[in-house]
């Protein structure tokens, strides 16, 4: 018997938009509860799923039909330890980010109809098993995303819109050339990743097809060279689309990494390995140093956002089981932490209408209970013990380091550089003289709160006993860790098997 | 009988200068009415033409079919078209000059082609009696041509129909 | 009985009392202080039966899989052995003593609840490292510690000066953890495992890869020369005293810094098998010993003399780790722990008291605030080292292995031990003695609940270096050394020499301070260079400034603008590049490719508004073309 | 043949040319259609001269007769034609009912 579980993941939002769509006019105010029903119920099919999900490598809960047979184009949705991490951040991101959204004043219906759009098109992302299905939900993320940040923007919201947009989609275009590579390449003609994944490539195929799909998720990630678009994106979106973005959108990029690259095109990884241990380091590093120079607090986090997923690409560069569980641990915790900073900006931004750090200062005093909050994804942020954000920093340098101590060695530069912007950002805000202008300012409130706390127990649980994460994600690492370093050839590079 | 010959011979040319002078009243008379009875007057003078050669019979349906049925057709209709008299209507259109060009050319290339074709197929015996006597119209008209006979029956009784159709008065909606 | 396991309680006891006190810190209000107080109590109830079982022979230690790294687990768990039992009773002890003070030191103020909060987590995060049996829980509590320190220090945040100590002492601290915990990813690819149990036999095993060893090693060491204020990075310790003062006393003084010297002991089998990075080590904590004690002499700041003075004698025990001498510098970090703390707490009772920090508006104190001139007293002996107190025999125990090391760092460590004495003296003797200096302060002694942990600390100042002494057969020693016997060898040459540097210390600070600041500032005046030199703390700040961090902002900036300029400039650029290019193909695209069909449309237009002419809907017009065109056909067709 | 073929042929040739311009000259419908009753006798004519000379002198006779009976039949169509437009637009003026322009 074939679940449908994950269908039903996928599509519940669409059920949403369609309730929203019948809405009588001017009841746009009902659009947000129906919103927050639907990303509920998405949350609830998803502990569901969570429940029937084993701690197996395999792909789980598959579900196949056929969708353009002529092309060998099919609806195959299935899940593993890889991708399961993913959907659960992307139901409770949702969730949260729907709380946060009820402060939206202007076109409710359509910006949670959009909302709901982006959720299918990023629980789709993640949970399709066929090449073109995942194309078009890749895609599908886009045009919600240009909408919201477009539409319920800052000031500058059409050019972040207009370069969020195009930028992705140029690098999603190699990536669509690449997806036709392994269908033209792989026998039978194929888009089914699992089918793919049998082929035997050249090396030289691969190192091709590796780059183009790299230079399409390298934009999402965003890798270093191609991240600007990040910073205006996230300056410019409203407080819960830049959290989506933060904790949801980037790690669709690294994601893809692990699941397309890794997977269908090991030996090109190893080919890529010292690129991608350069990007990662450069990515750290210049990430830390341009948040340290920001003065606006969205921007800093934006930039931070770069130097975390830097921590990422260096787990993943490291290609060894400890990289790539560091790597997932810190997809998780990245989501988690650079979320709550988002929305604690917006806090900030809902009442102060500035996000320029030095016109802060002092609000500890003011707002104790934000300030708290504030310090505590910070140094979550910052990888203090005890929080997420070491785990995932910790497990990726320990990868790093067996393969190329050096170059981790100067990554670890982003941690003191994540120390400086962060408390940076601390002494501008919260410490110092209170500032007479917010002596009015009132501190978080209920709503805010509760979007808040469930991700600070992720990041304290994560952070003191780390293996409830590892644990589902484990299994399926180490099959692609065998994939990725086949044991015959670590034996016979020792001496070999009798 | 040279001379009744030649009487004959003078007669039908006369016949034909005044078909061709009443053609040209008929085409350019402003006055329809007038240019109505100078048809009839061609109509005549072709009906004289037709006994000459020795088509009796047609002659006569010529004049009683046309003089005296189409005539009065047209006759009644510009009657009742009125407006005939009116001086300020200009009775011909602007291409006049062209037609006159064109028609003149017609003439003046064909003319000479028939002049110079030398040989015609000539009966002679001008005395030679009518080739067909009516009887004999009327047998190939009931035999050989029965077929078109009838379909122009039928056409006839269609063209009645139609033109009442047309003619007729719409009803007061 | 007390099971074993329940150590795992030591350390939580504090951290329930922090989730507390932060959570409903605004219900317990005033109590927040005995909720603190009662958790270290607790802990300290749990502690000692256990380290009484440490001292009866046993070792403590258990450990769970914590992290699934692939191959191995990672195992957390506590281990209590001798070295970890001594700190553990330093901690427990003196943390609820400073608590206890601190309950009278903070009354009154607005945070009360928050500042217990801190201390209770910063309980739990040193008694986490005490009891840690691995190097990855130690740096976790390890950060914990600093976070603390970080909001400790930054507890009056709307002060310049503290929020900048408190950003400069997490940062200063951290790039020395970074180092350390480079040395743990080290540590765990040379040797595989984290475990100080297991580290010894894990360095027997890879002696041959004696340069990673020594790698990581100093790697690990970077974590100490933060956390313990050692050159260069000891430049946040006197910012630090930014704090309240028990946080000064206990954080900054008796444990935290302290903890520094106690990784290094942690570490000790990779030092022991590197003789480059014990001779590093020897460097730094000899260099850190004498430049604080340099400027040491001429702080004003009652809390900066203590202050410098801490790093000074926390370059003591590091030296005496790098000499070799381990417990001999386990030892002087307990005995430093109380008096050094007993100092902080006697400075906080004198800055509680006359309300005013600066030693030059003092003076003529020791009647006005007695138990605190008492203590502050015995406590300025112990550290001067004055036998039979405690710092005389721990300082000398520390003497001895530098002397046995090399000559050099023994008479930098002696000269350093005399100018301890002087400007210990020249504290006391200003703070204390004289008349005083300043008419509006009007001195008052303390409440009991500062002064009875004074005396207890006195107490302890002048008792915790017996068990240490060749009086007691040097039975501290042998409990830290279990399992392996050691000679205890004496050198009165050493110790008398020692004796007499504290002496004349003191003796020098009495007759050039007796009469109050005069006769300083005349040999401050004759010695120009020098004092500027210590009064400057060697422009090491400074220099920091010039030539690391506003380079390092400079970068950041200069790297933003390469950002927004190069790098998005490369992308806008693309952008306006494909502007362009879509323009030039708009153009050629609406000139010619449009012209063409364009002009072919006008053309046919053009042509059809010559031929629409015919078009004129008037029938004869038609026949005539007609008839013409008929003609026209004939008359060529027929020729 | 009282007189030579081309000599009719010639009549009918100049009455055709005439009628012709009438056609196309001729402003008043009903013009047009006495126009074409000169046209289609020129063509009676030559029919019922060459019927003369021919083998078979029945087929001109016949042409003609059909011809004859078709004008009629033509005439009238065209007659009530013209007096349904005049009814409709009050005019039989051929430059005035210009309908199929464009």
């Amino acid at each position: 018997m074939t679940s449908h579980i994950l269908s039903y993941i996928i599509f519940t939002p669409l059920i949403g938009i369609l309730v929203i769509a019948f809405l009588p006019k001017g009841q746009g105010e009902k659009a947000k509860w129906i919103a927050l029903a639907t990303t509920l119920a998405v949350g609830l099919l998803t502990l569901v799923a969570f429940s029937q999900f084993q701690l197996i490598g395999e792909y789980q809960m598959v579900e196949e039909a056929e969708w353009i047979p002529q092309f060998g184009v099919q609806y195959i949705v299935g899940t593993d330890g890889i991708s399961f991490p993913m959907v659960f951040l992307t139901a409770l991101m949702s969730i949260l980010a729907c709380v946060a959204s009820f402060g939206i004043k202007e076109r409710q219906k359509e910006y949670f109809v959009f909302y709901l759009l982006l959720e299918t098109g990023m629980l789709g992302t993640f949970l399709s098993l066929d090449l073109f299905l995942f194309y078009v939900f890749w895609e599908v993320v886009l045009v919600p995303m240009y909408f919201l940040i477009g539409i319920w923007g800052g000031p500058r919201r059409e050019y972040a819109a207009i370069k969020f947009f195009l930028y992705t989609l140029a690098g999603s275009l190699f990536m669509l050339l690449g997806i036709l590579a392994v269908y033209f390449g792989s026998t039978p003609n194929t888009f089914d990743l699992r089918v793919i994944a049998e082929q035997d490539f050249t090396l030289r195929f691969q190192q091709w097809v590796f780059m183009a799909f790299f230079l399409g998720f390298a934009i999402k990630v965003p890798i270093f060279p191609f991240h600007t678009w990040l910073p205006d994106a996230h300056v410019e979106a409203p407080t819960p689309v830049s959290v989506i973005l933060a904790a949801v959108l980037l790690k669709m990029g690294t994601y893809g990494l692990l699941r397309f690259n890794y997977m269908l095109f090991p030996d090109a990884a190893h080919w890529f390995q010292p690129a991608m241990f350069v990007l990662a380091v450069v990515g750290i590093v210049y990430g830390g140093f341009v948040a340290l120079a920001q003065t606006d607090f969205k921007k800093m986090v934006a930039y931070s956002s770069v130097s975390h997923m830097g921590f990422v690409l260096l787990g993943l560069a490291a290609l060894n089981e400890v990289g790539l569980r560091g790597a997932m641990v810190q997809m998780f915790t990245h989501g988690t932490i650079t979320g709550g900073l988002f929305l604690l900006v917006g806090v900030l931004y809902d009442r102060a209408h500035t996000r320029d750090m030095t016109h802060f200062g002092g609000l500890s005093g003011q707002v104790p209970v934000y300030a708290g909050i504030l310090i505590f994804f910070s140094m979550a942020s910052l990888g203090l013990p005890g929080l997420s954000g070491f785990i995932g920093e910790f497990m990726v340098l320990l990868g790093g380091f067996e393969v190329r101590p050096i170059f981790t060695g100067v990554a670890c530069l982003g941690i003191i550089l994540a120390a400086s912007y962060l408390l940076y950002m601390i002494q501008r805000i919260l410490l110092g003289p209170l500032n007479e202008k917010w002596s009015e300012l009132t501190d978080i409130n209920g709503r805010e709160i509760a979007t808040l706390v469930p991700l600070m127990v992720l990041v304290v649980l994560i952070g003191v006993y780390p293996s409830v994460l590892i644990e589902y994600v484990a299994p399926t690492l180490d099959k692609l860790n065998m994939l990725l370093n086949p044991p015959d050839t670590l034996l016979s590079s020792v001496g070999g098997a009798p | 009988m040279p001379q009744l010959e030649f009487l004959i011979k003078c007669g039908v040319y006369g016949l034909m200068g005044l078909g061709i002078i009443a053609a040209v009243g008929a085409v350019l008379l402003p006055n329809l009415f007038h240019a109505g009875l100078a048809l009839a007057f061609v109509l005549v003078t072709i009906a004289g033409i037709f006994m000459s050669v020795g088509a009796e019979f047609l002659g006569m349906v010529q004049i009683l079919l046309y003089v005296g049925g189409v005539m009065t057709l047209i006759i009644y209709t510009i009657m009742l078209t009125g407006r005939l008299g009116a001086k300020d209507v200009r009775a011909q259109n602007r291409q006049g000059i062209f037609a006159a060009i064109a028609a003149g050319f017609f003439v003046c290339w064909i003319g000479p082609l028939i002049l110079k074709t030398g040989a015609w197929p000539q009966r002679e015996s001008d005395s030679a009696p009518p080739l067909l006597s009516v009887e004999d119209l009327g047998m190939s008209l009931m035999t050989e041509y029965v077929f078109p006979f009838e379909v122009l029956g039928v056409l006839l009784f269609a063209v009645l129909i139609g033109a009442i159709v047309i003619a007729r008065q719409d009803r007061p909606s | 009985m007390v099971t074993a396991n329940l150590a795992y309680l030591i350390p939580l006891f504090p951290l329930l009392a922090f989730v507390i006190n932060i959570l409903f810190g605004r219900y317990v209000k005033d109590k927040a202080c005995w909720i603190s107080v009662g958790a270290s109590a607790l802990s300290c109830g749990i502690a000692w039966p256990l380290i009484v079982g440490v001292i009866g022979g046993t070792t403590y230690h258990h450990d769970f899989a914590w992290l699934a790294l692939g191959g191995v687990d990672l195992k957390f768990g506590y281990l209590l052995d001798p070295l970890a039992a001594t700190l553990l009773f330093v901690v427990t002890l003196v943390g609820t003593l400073i608590q206890i003070y601190a309950i009278g030191y903070m009354k009154g103020e607005a945070r009360f609840s928050r500042f217990f909060a801190y201390l209770s987590l910063f309980m739990f995060g040193m008694l986490g490292v005490v009891i840690s049996d691995n190097f990855l829980l130690f740096f976790m509590c390890w950060e914990v510690m600093g976070l603390c320190s970080y909001l400790l220090i930054g507890f009056y945040s709307e002060k310049d000066s503290a929020a900048n100590a408190c950003k400069k002492a997490f940062l200063t601290t951290r790039v020395g953890d970074v180092g350390f915990l480079l040395g743990i990813l080290a540590l765990f690819t040379l040797a595989g495992t984290l475990s100080f149990a297991e580290l010894h036999d894990a360095v027997e095993l890879n002696r041959d890869s004696q340069l990673m060893i020594t790698v990581t090693a100093l790697l690990l060491f970077c974590g100490t020369i933060g956390k313990s204020a050692q050159v260069p990075l000891h430049v946040w310790l006197p910012d630090a005293m930014e704090g309240p003062t028990p946080v000064s006393a206990l954080i900054h003084a008796a444990t935290m810094v302290a903890a520094g010297v106690f990784l290094v002991a942690r570490a000790y089998p990779l030092i022991e098998a590197s003789a480059q990075a014990a001779q590093v080590i020897a460097i730094v904590g000899t260099v850190t010993a004498l430049t604080a004690a340099c400027v040491a002499l001429t702080a004003t700041d009652i809390k900066k003399v203590l202050a410098y003075s801490t790093i000074s004698q926390l370059g003591y025990m590091v030296a005496a780790m790098g000499c070799g001498a381990m417990v001999a510098g386990i030892f002087h970090l307990m005995t430093h722990a109380f008096f050094k703390a007993l100092l902080f707490l006697g400075a906080g009772s004198v800055i509680h008291g006359t309300g005013t920090q600066d030693l030059r508006e003092m003076g003529g104190l020791f009647p006005k605030m007695k138990s605190t001139a008492w203590t502050f007293l015995i406590a300025s002996l112990a550290i001067a080292g004055v036998p039979p107190l405690a710092g005389f025999w721990s300082k000398d125990e520390i003497l001895l292995a530098a002397h046995q090391y090399g000559n050099l760092y023994y008479y930098a460590l002696s000269l350093t031990a005399f100018l301890t004495a002087f400007y210990m003296f020249r504290l006391f003797v200003l703070t204390f003695l004289g008349k005083p200096r300043n008419p509006d302060i009007h001195a008052h002694e303390s409440p009991k609940s500062m002064t009875g942990p004074l005396w207890v600390l006195a107490v302890g100042s002048i008792l915790v270096g017996l068990p240490g002494s060749f009086l007691a057969h040097n039975w501290f020693q042998d409990f830290l050394n279990r399992g392996h016997e050691v000679e205890h060898p004496v050198n009165y040459t050493v110790m008398i020499t020692s004796i007499a540097l504290g002496l004349a210390g003191i003796a020098l600070a009495f007759l050039l301070y007796r009469g109050g600041l005069g006769m300083g500032e005349k040999l401050a005046r004759s010695l120009a260079w020098p004092h500027r030199v210590s009064m400057n703390k060697f422009w090491i700040d400074e220099a920091y400034a010039a030539w690391l961090v506003r380079p390092w902002h400079a970068l950041a900036r200069l790297l933003f603008g390469l950002d927004a300029k190069v790098v998005d400039g490369a992308v806008n650029g693309t952008g306006a590049g494909t502007l362009g290019g879509s323009r030039v193909s708009g153009w050629f695209d609406k000139y010619i490719i449009d012209g063409t069909v364009n002009f072919i449309a006008a053309f046919t237009q053009f042509c059809s508004d010559i031929f629409r002419l015919f078009q004129t809907g008037f029938i004869q017009n038609y026949l005539l073309i007609v008839f013409a065109a008929v003609v026209f056909i004939l008359y060529f067709g027929i020729r | 043949m009282i007189i030579p073929l081309e000599h009719v042929l010639l009549f009918s040739l100049i009455l055709f040319a005439i009628g012709m311009v009438g056609v196309l000259t001729r402003r008043n419908a009903i013009g047009i259609l006495i126009s074409i009753e000169l046209l289609l006798n020129a063509v009676n004519v030559n029919l019922v001269c060459f019927s003369r000379v021919s083998e078979d002198p029945m087929a001109g006779q016949m042409f003609a007769f059909f011809v004859i009976a078709l004008a009629a039949a033509a005439a009238a169509v065209g007659l009530a034609i013209v007096v349904a437009i005049y009814r409709t637009r009050n005019t039989v003026q051929t430059d005035e009912i210009q309908l199929l322009k464009w």
